[in-house]
């Protein structure tokens, strides 16, 4: 039968629900447009599974296995949402062929398709998070000679996810000369009145926060115990949603995070789906939380992957796809400002480009700031410094390959 | 003919000793270990249903196979030696870790003595093996409180070999051989030149070590060392009263107990995983592994198996069988109704029968034998 | 209306506090213990429950307080009347209130109570008053006066016998219409072990309570029994007014051990290879 | 000086939490007093609690009842459903379970604690919702001496209150001979309370009742902290060794463990954490009660294990 | 044949007290165990004759005192070094491991005679099966002399009271001691089954020369198997000597025994 599978491991339940549901629902709800409003991709259904994981790497390996040979060419691609999972399946969705999209997350080597074939750490990984961190503190003090001799720690989730950024953040101190201070909170981070009284002692002038979870909205509250001001602690894109503010309040206003790009609110897309998914009924939360950060993330995601097999479409036909056609799809996807509009998220994103030798597409960002009711934009776009990164990059991957025996694609023969 | 042990005699005590006494048993255990070391592979490599994908045999077949061994680690030390433990999903990490290490060649730099140890890479093989023995000694300082923390006090002591380690492994990046996100990577799993890959060749592999490791462990609880953790478990005052020593009987214990979870832990780490972080070996795994033993049977390495295929597979199935059915619930719904009814299941099964599932066995049996009569 | 209460109370006088009709215990779904056992304890009566070791006396008195199912086993068939009630019907707590209590095998005494408050719990059912309850307790220490000596130190590590004092007292303090002993003498001295027939005596006579005692120390059970009920795995072998047991040869050789007329030593005692069965 | 206002400052602060984990604890104690049984499901209790009071309350205050009224109704209602909670495992888990060792009757504490978690958030939501009882802003104390001052959290100091108030309740509750006696009876030996006609399922109902109750305190305090959410549960991990510590049969036990973790802790964390990577607190506080248990294998207050043959 | 050397001194207990806070559970008791004799220990419950075995083998640690056994004397035993000197012990509250079969409870007993090792049992092959089998028949002879074939794989705990005493005399017999310590073997059993106990002691005395000291309530018994008997009371000796020594001094009768037997 016509129809394309795509697996979504989520996860609805656990300590990390609270992120994870609004983010889930975006990503079904954009699908569901798409079988809606235009019948499927070029006429392809969109078939659906979910899959709780909880967050929890095995299960969501054992999620993985479970839906990745499902439909009739097998799942085109997955999103596991978690920098644990991606860890655990970047061999084994090489090895199925299937590619693994980390949109905003994910591990920052993975960029370098010409390693990672299969991974798609689309538009930013924490490197290029925590490199557009601090442009914006330079930004704020003035000019990166301002960061010299300033004080900035990391207070972050201990585990893949949140130790992803400090390499990154140690080359940036080394050049600016900023004292960096990673400060670990353990998960699952409710508990965090020891770091929030060191940092009370230490009076860093900037903390970025890399938390996900109940840890972001304890950190805002912690803080306003010890009186660190708020609008000096910077989230990262997953530390910057509803959430994380919502459960302390007014004392939340003033706190900024990172914007994956889009920021809360609604576009084209969103009529689009309100029209064609939650007016039939179909839609999979309540309409007041559509155009929340998380959900706006979700169907951005889910955009990207459709787009991505559009491309691949192209080349190998309007029918289901493999997981391997759809990755020469991403790797190829270059979506215009043009096209962008067409798609509805014009404001949401800015053009994408994505390549062998490149497979992050895209690494903008802007800071967003809560002021008590709902997040105001403060910033226009950064853009992540490539010479910073690269190195770094190429440096870890290549660690990598080589303990995997992996042999680095040549990107130049690639087309 | 029906169940039955009339007619087999039973001349030496070697027989009378056999782990399965009674023909039928072992005739059902036979068929058992030819289904498992033939039977699956062959079906697995011809893709013959259930076989079709490698589902069965990576998300279920290799996690049980791997938590049923760790199984039976615990049991070891719960169900023989009576010594309650929380820490297992530690002794995981250990078996886990130091494999690791060792198979990616430790260095631990002495500046202050102006040399370093260096130990270059070993064989997958060995690194296992000797992951177990790393496991085996931390089991064995960690055991040492239990001279004088009886029961669940100990229980929440050895709690603290849990967080201990699932902080060391996440904090001390010299266990990661600096790995910037914290995550490693298993070696690739030469053993004497043949590379282990598909998942038909990983079953195998641990199917082997779970069958070798499970006969050993039964010779050993069946011996003496397993009479003394027996009797130290029921009654350690009378124990050490007739001559047996508290000390080396729980120390071999923890020992015996940690090595066989170290190599589980290696395992899961190597074999299922792949790439982990230290949340893999959470306290959760820990009380996962006691609701095995538990719902297995204490003291019953039979029982470690149907405990570990019990808890693996019934959440799983709650979770798919919905879907199968097609029911319009969310995958929010499913979840709760998962936990509740997993949940409730436990509570029903340890009121049916507290001694899990091997008791639920032999009084099958016990009744098989005396049947048609009821009693 | 008071004759009528009279004339109730007279039927009531008349008919058994205890009658255990037919009943099979299963322990473990698969273990058949009791095997069809009836008895029957009239109204102020001391009935004696004689049997060899794993005869079914202790499951017996735990069928009648209910106390079965908490170790896995059960009654699958017949029925237990206490005062006219089916047994099975109550809680455990309800055959307590209801006057029958059991005095358990093993000195289950409360081991990290000290022994004063081991024996006070035994009157947690009660609700005439604090005073009632110390007049009783003194009577227990009138009693047992090696208690009153140690009626401050944690039960668990008393001395056996103690603990065995101490549950038997616990179970006085009820107040109770029956008492089911389960082996009362285990482990007492000489004295002791005549004291507690006198108790039992003594409350018999003063307060009609019944008694229903499981005993090894058969002399001094049927010296105090009206009746006398012997087990042998699991059925009724054979009953009878207790003179009636006492004067049977076979009772005398198994039980009192008076061959002929003098007892033999245990020292000369012949090595009984095939132990002698009841035909049931 | 500096340096003084600032352990100072931790120490309290340790201090403080730590009493809050006390709050956890003592569901634990109750129940374990009661029935020997190690709950593992008051973590998963507090959650309950938690969620039906918020989301009660929000309920009211949405349809527009004054916020005092509202937060009345709300307890009413939590403690209801607490009630339930109480009975119906009484009825259908811990009472069938008589009798049965104490790790069997732990394991089923933690099928109950999987059954909450489902229940609790398929019925009141699985999101996280804001609960304010109390006020979450700090003192900063001896501003004159300490530049910068000590910092004390209001919150804080609301949950030692009320803690206090709660173990002096208790500590009562059992004193109150008979109960306490027959409830210490029930522990020791299950089969001979039965059988002096101590009525163990409504003892159990009540002791569970209460332990629900404290529960709910806990959640009052703990969700104004967190929020009320699903990782309240993981309170039940910290509020552990505050437990042995103290000695699992003591009330008072599990305050003053609570304050021996919670200052060990903080001042591990701040002090010694850095040096070694810090995050050392979660197993800090395991190897404090360790260190305890070496000393005194039934934690401080806890009832001597009786040994004799 | 009873043991020869009759007068051979093999336990000697000098002076011993013990206290537990106030309770003074032993003051100042000396007495000794002749080497192949029956020995019998009686007393009013609370007397503290359970505590003078718990200091014989260990358990206890008195206060002061000397027990001097085989000629080495020490101020207190250690229960293992009580057990490998061949000190064997049965309990008041049977003391069986519960969970286990009978046989595997006196297999247990067996253990100080095991001389295989760790890796040795994991194999379960050769020398080690040969040793395992050859302390199953060793046990075996034990089951086959107390009768109790039956009960073999049954485990103890759903034994009924009587039979469990009588594993556990096996338990104690599987140590192949050299002084048995029997703490009520009697109790809770009735006539038939005293005789078979007494037949039991018996035997054991005779045929392996085990030296025995018992405790019981059950006068007849005593005064028929032991050859002397001491008699505590408030944790003073009170009387020592024959059977009917004992039966005689009116301390004894006044302070237990009641109306004279
Ligand atoms: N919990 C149990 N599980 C299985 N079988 C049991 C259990 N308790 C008792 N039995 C069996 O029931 C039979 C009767 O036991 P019971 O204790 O009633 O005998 P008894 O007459 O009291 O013996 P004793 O005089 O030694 O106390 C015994 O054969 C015993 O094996
Ligand atoms: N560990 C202990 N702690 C406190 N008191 C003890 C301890 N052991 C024994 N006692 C006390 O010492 C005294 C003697 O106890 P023991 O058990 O030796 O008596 P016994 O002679 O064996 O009496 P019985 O014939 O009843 O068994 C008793 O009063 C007992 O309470
Ligand atoms: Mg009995
Ligand atoms: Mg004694």
């Amino acid at each position: 039968q016509n129809e394309q599978f795509i697996p979504i491991l989520s996860y609805r339940t656990g300590p990390y629900a609270v992120n994870g549901a609004p983010y889930a629902n975006g990503v079904v709800d954009y699908y569901n447009l798409i079988n809606e409003r235009d019948g499927g991709i070029n006429g392809v259904k969109i078939l659906i599974e979910e899959c709780e994981t909880g967050y929890a790497t095995d299960k969501g390996v054992e999620c993985y296995e479970r839906l990745k040979s499902k439909g009739p060419t097998g799942a085109a691609f997955i999103n596991p949402l978690s920098t644990g999972i991606t860890f655990a399946l970047t061999e084994k969705t090489a090895a199925d062929k299937i590619p693994i999209i980390t949109m905003g997350y994910g591990r920052a080597d993975s960029k370098n398709g010409a390693v990672f074939a299969y991974n798609f750490p689309l538009l930013g990984t924490y490197w290029s998070a925590a490199d557009i961190a601090i442009q914006h503190v330079a930004k704020e003090l003035g000019g990166f000679d301002k960061l010299k001799g300033k004080k900035i720690s990391l207070l972050y989730h201990d585990s893949p996810y949140g130790k992803e950024p400090i390499p990154m953040l140690q080359v940036l101190a080394q050049k600016y000369g900023f004292e960096f201070t990673p400060i670990p909170v353990t998960h699952p981070g409710v508990e965090q009145k020891s770091q929030w009284l060191a940092i009370r002692q230490h009076r860093p002038d900037y903390v970025l926060v890399w938390g996900w979870g109940v840890m972001n909205s304890t950190a805002i509250k912690e803080a306003a115990a010890v009186a660190y001001p708020r609008d000096k602690m910077i989230g990262v894109w997953w530390s910057g949603a509803e959430p994380d503010v919502t459960p302390a309040g007014d004392q939340a206003s003033g706190y900024k995070s990172l914007m994956l790009q889009h920021g809360a609110g609604k576009f084209p897309a969103h009529a689009d789906i309100e029209k064609y998914v939650y007016a039939k009924g179909k839609g999979s939360t309540e309409p007041g939380k559509i155009g929340e950060v998380l959900y706006n993330r979700g169907i951005t995601n889910a955009m990207l992957g459709v787009e991505a097999i559009r491309k691949a479409q192209e080349k190998f036909g309007k029918q289901p796809l493999t997981g391997e056609q759809v990755r020469w799809g991403l790797e190829n996807l270059i979506l215009t400002d043009a096209r962008i509009k067409e798609l509805g998220f014009e404001g949401m994103l800015k053009p994408v480009s994505i390549s062998c030798s490149d497979h992050e597409g895209a690494r903008y960002g802007r800071v967003q700031q809560w002021d008590g009711k709902g997040w105001k934009v403060i910033s226009d776009w950064y853009t992540a410094d490539e010479s910073l990164i690269e190195p770094l990059v190429a440096d870890v991957s290549a660690k990598y390959a080589a303990e995997k025996k992996i042999k680095p694609r040549d990107c130049a023969k690639e087309t | 003919m029906l169940y039955r042990e009339a007619g087999q005699f039973k001349a030496t005590y070697a027989e009378d000793m056999a782990i399965f006494p009674i023909r039928q048993d072992r005739i059902a255990l036979a068929v058992l270990l030819g289904i498992a070391f033939i039977g699956v592979p062959l079906l697995a490599t011809f893709r013959i249903w259930p076989f079709g994908t490698d589902y069965l045999l990576w998300a279920i077949l290799l996690p049980f196979l791997i938590l049923a061994l760790a199984a039976i680690g615990t049991n070891i030390l719960v169900g023989y030696c009576g010594q309650i433990s929380l820490g297992s999903g530690a002794f995981m990490a250990i078996g886990a870790y130091s494999a690791y290490k060792l198979a990616t060649g430790v260095h631990i730099p002495l500046a202050w003595l102006g040399f370093a140890i260096a130990i270059p890479p070993l064989p997958v093989l060995a690194s296992i093996l000797l992951g177990g023995f790393m496991a085996a000694g931390a089991g064995i300082l960690f055991g040492i409180p239990s001279l004088r923390i009886k029961g669940l006090y100990l229980a929440v002591a050895t709690l603290a070999a849990q967080f201990f380690f699932d902080w060391a492994f996440l904090r001390l990046p010299w266990f990661t051989n600096y790995a910037p996100s914290g995550s490693v990577n298993a070696p690739e799993l030469d053993f004497f030149g043949m590379v282990v890959r598909t998942p038909v060749e990983r079953y195998l592999l641990c199917l082997t070590f779970a069958t070798v490791m499970a006969v050993l462990a039964k010779n050993l609880v069946r011996g003496n060392l397993g009479r003394q953790w027996m009797a130290i478990r029921d009654m350690d005052i009378a124990a050490e009263l007739i001559g047996i020593r508290p000390l080396y009987a729980k120390l071999t214990a923890f020992a015996v107990s940690s090595f066989i979870i170290g190599v589980a832990g290696a395992l899961w780490a190597f074999v299922y995983l792949g790439s982990w972080e230290p949340l893999a070996f959470s306290i959760d795994r820990s009380l996962e592994l006691l609701f095995m033993v538990i719902i297995g049977g204490l003291g019953s390495i039979m029982g470690s198996f149907i405990g570990a295929a019990f808890i693996l597979i019934v959440p799983i199935m709650l979770n798919v069988i919905p879907t199968k059915l097609g029911l319009p619930l969310s995958t929010q719904t499913i979840t709760h109704l998962q936990f509740i009814i997993f949940g409730s299941l436990i509570c029903y099964l340890l009121i049916k029968e507290p001694h899990g599932f091997a008791r639920l066995i032999s009084i099958g049996k016990e009744k098989l034998r005396l049947w048609p009569f009821p009693y | 209306m008071s004759t009528a209460k009279v004339v109730t109370a007279a039927t009531e006088a008349a008919a058994l506090i205890l009658s255990v009709n037919n009943i099979e215990v299963v322990y473990d779904h698969v273990i058949l213990v009791l095997k069809g056992v009836s008895l029957e304890v009239p109204r102020g009566g001391i009935v004696a429950l004689l049997g060899a070791n794993g005869a079914g006396k202790t499951t017996t008195l735990k069928a009648v307080s209910n106390l079965l199912h908490a170790e896995r086993g059960e009654v699958t068939k017949g029925s237990i009347l206490f005062n006219g009630v089916e047994v099975k019907s109550l809680s455990p707590n309800d055959v307590v209130r209801r006057g029958c209590i059991q005095v358990m095998e093993g000195r289950r005494a409360f081991p990290h109570l000290t022994v004063e408050e081991n024996i006070l719990t035994g009157a947690f059912t009660r609700t005439d008053g604090k005073l009632a309850i110390a007049q009783d307790l003194e009577r227990v220490y009138a009693y047992f006066p090696r208690l009153k000596e140690r009626r401050n130190s944690t039960a668990g590590y008393t001395s056996g016998g103690e603990q065995q004092m101490c549950v038997i007292g616990r179970a006085l303090m009820s107040r109770p219409k029956m008492i089911l002993l389960d082996e009362p003498s285990m482990g007492l001295a000489p004295q002791i072990v005549e004291e507690i027939f006198e108790i039992v005596k003594d409350l018999n006579t003063k307060e009609g309570v019944s008694f229903l005692l499981a005993e090894q120390n058969t002399n001094m059970a049927l010296r105090y029994a009206s009746h006398g009920y012997i087990l042998e795995n699991g059925r009724v072998v054979m009953d009878g007014e207790a003179h009636a047991l006492a004067a049977n040869e076979d009772v005398k050789e198994f039980y009192l051990g008076v061959a002929g007329e003098k007892r033999k030593s245990y020292r000369d005692v012949k090595h009984y290879k095939r132990r002698k069965r009841w035909l049931a | 000086m500096i340096a003084l206002g600032q352990f100072l400052e931790v120490l309290i602060g340790g201090l403080m939490s730590g009493v809050l984990y006390s709050l956890v604890a003592l569901g634990f104690v109750l129940i374990f007093k009661a029935s020997g049984v190690f709950n593992y499901a008051q973590g998963a209790m507090v959650l309950l609690a938690g969620l039906a009071l918020v989301r009660a309350l929000d309920l009211l205050v949405a349809n527009g009842l004054p916020l005092w009224v509202a937060v009345i109704l709300a307890i009413g209602f939590a403690a209801v459903i607490m009630a339930a909670t109480a009975w119906l495992i009484e009825r259908f888990v811990i009472g069938p379970l008589v009798n049965q060792d104490g790790l069997t009757l732990f394991m089923s504490t933690i099928g109950v604690t999987f059954v909450i978690e489902g229940a609790a958030e398929m019925i009141f939501g699985s999101d996280v919702y804001p609960l304010r009882l109390f006020p979450t802003d700090a003192w900063f104390l001896f501003e004159g001496l300490f530049p910068g001052g000590i910092l004390v959290n209001k919150l804080d100091v609301w949950g030692a209150l009320i803690a206090g108030v709660l173990v002096a309740g208790l500590a009562v509750f059992f004193q109150r001979t008979k109960t306490g006696r027959a409830l210490r009876a029930v522990a020791d030996d299950h089969l001979a309370a039965h059988s002096i006609g101590i009525p163990i399922s409504w003892i159990w109902f009540v002791v569970w009742l209460v332990a629900g109750l404290v529960a709910l305190v806990a959640a009052t305090v703990w969700g104004t902290k967190l929020g009320v959410q699903f990782s309240i549960t993981f309170l039940a991990l910290k509020a552990l060794p505050v437990l042995i510590i103290g000695g699992l049969t003591s009330i008072p036990g599990a305050i003053v463990g609570g304050l021996i973790v919670g200052a060990g802790e903080k001042l591990a964390e701040v002090y010694l954490g850095p040096s070694i990577g810090g995050g050392i607190e979660y197993w800090f506080a395991y190897v404090l009660a360790l260190a305890v248990l070496r000393l005194r294998p039934q934690g401080l207050f806890g009832e001597r294990i009786i040994e004799r043959v | 044949m009873r043991a020869p050397n009759a007068n051979e001194i093999l336990l000697q207990v000098e002076g011993v007290a013990l206290a537990f806070g106030g309770v003074k559970a032993l003051r100042d008791v000396s007495f000794n165990v002749k080497k192949g004799e029956i020995r019998a220990i009686i007393g009013p419950n609370g007397a503290g004759k359970t505590s003078m075995l718990n200091v014989v083998n260990g358990f206890y640690h008195p206060n002061h005192g000397a027990i001097t056994f085989k000629g080495s004397t020490r101020s207190k035993m250690q229960p293992f070094e009580a057990a490998r000197g061949g000190i064997a012990r049965t309990f008041q509250n049977v003391a069986l491991f519960k969970g286990m079969s009978a046989l595997d409870n006196i297999m247990a007993g067996r253990t100080l005679k095991v001389r295989r090792g760790l890796l040795w049992q994991l194999l379960r092959y050769g020398p080690a099966l040969a040793e395992e089998i050859e302390h199953r028949r060793k046990v075996e002879e034990i089951i086959d002399f107390l009768e109790i074939e039956t009960i073999r794989k049954v485990p103890v705990g759903r034994l009924p009271y009587g039979l469990q005493k009588r594993v556990e005399l096996g338990r104690a017999l599987a140590m192949e001691p050299d002084l048995l310590l029997l703490d009520e073997p009697m109790a809770g059993m009735n006539l038939e089954e005293k005789e078979d106990m007494s037949r039991f002691i018996i035997d054991v005395n005779n045929h392996y020369g085990t030296t025995i000291a018992l405790i019981e309530h059950d006068m007849a018994v005593v005064m028929d198997l032991s050859d002397r008997v001491a008699v505590l009371d408030h944790g003073v000796k009170i009387a020592d000597g024959t059977p009917d020594e004992v039966k005689r001094s009116q301390a004894v009768i006044d302070a237990y025994l009641g109306v004279a037997h």
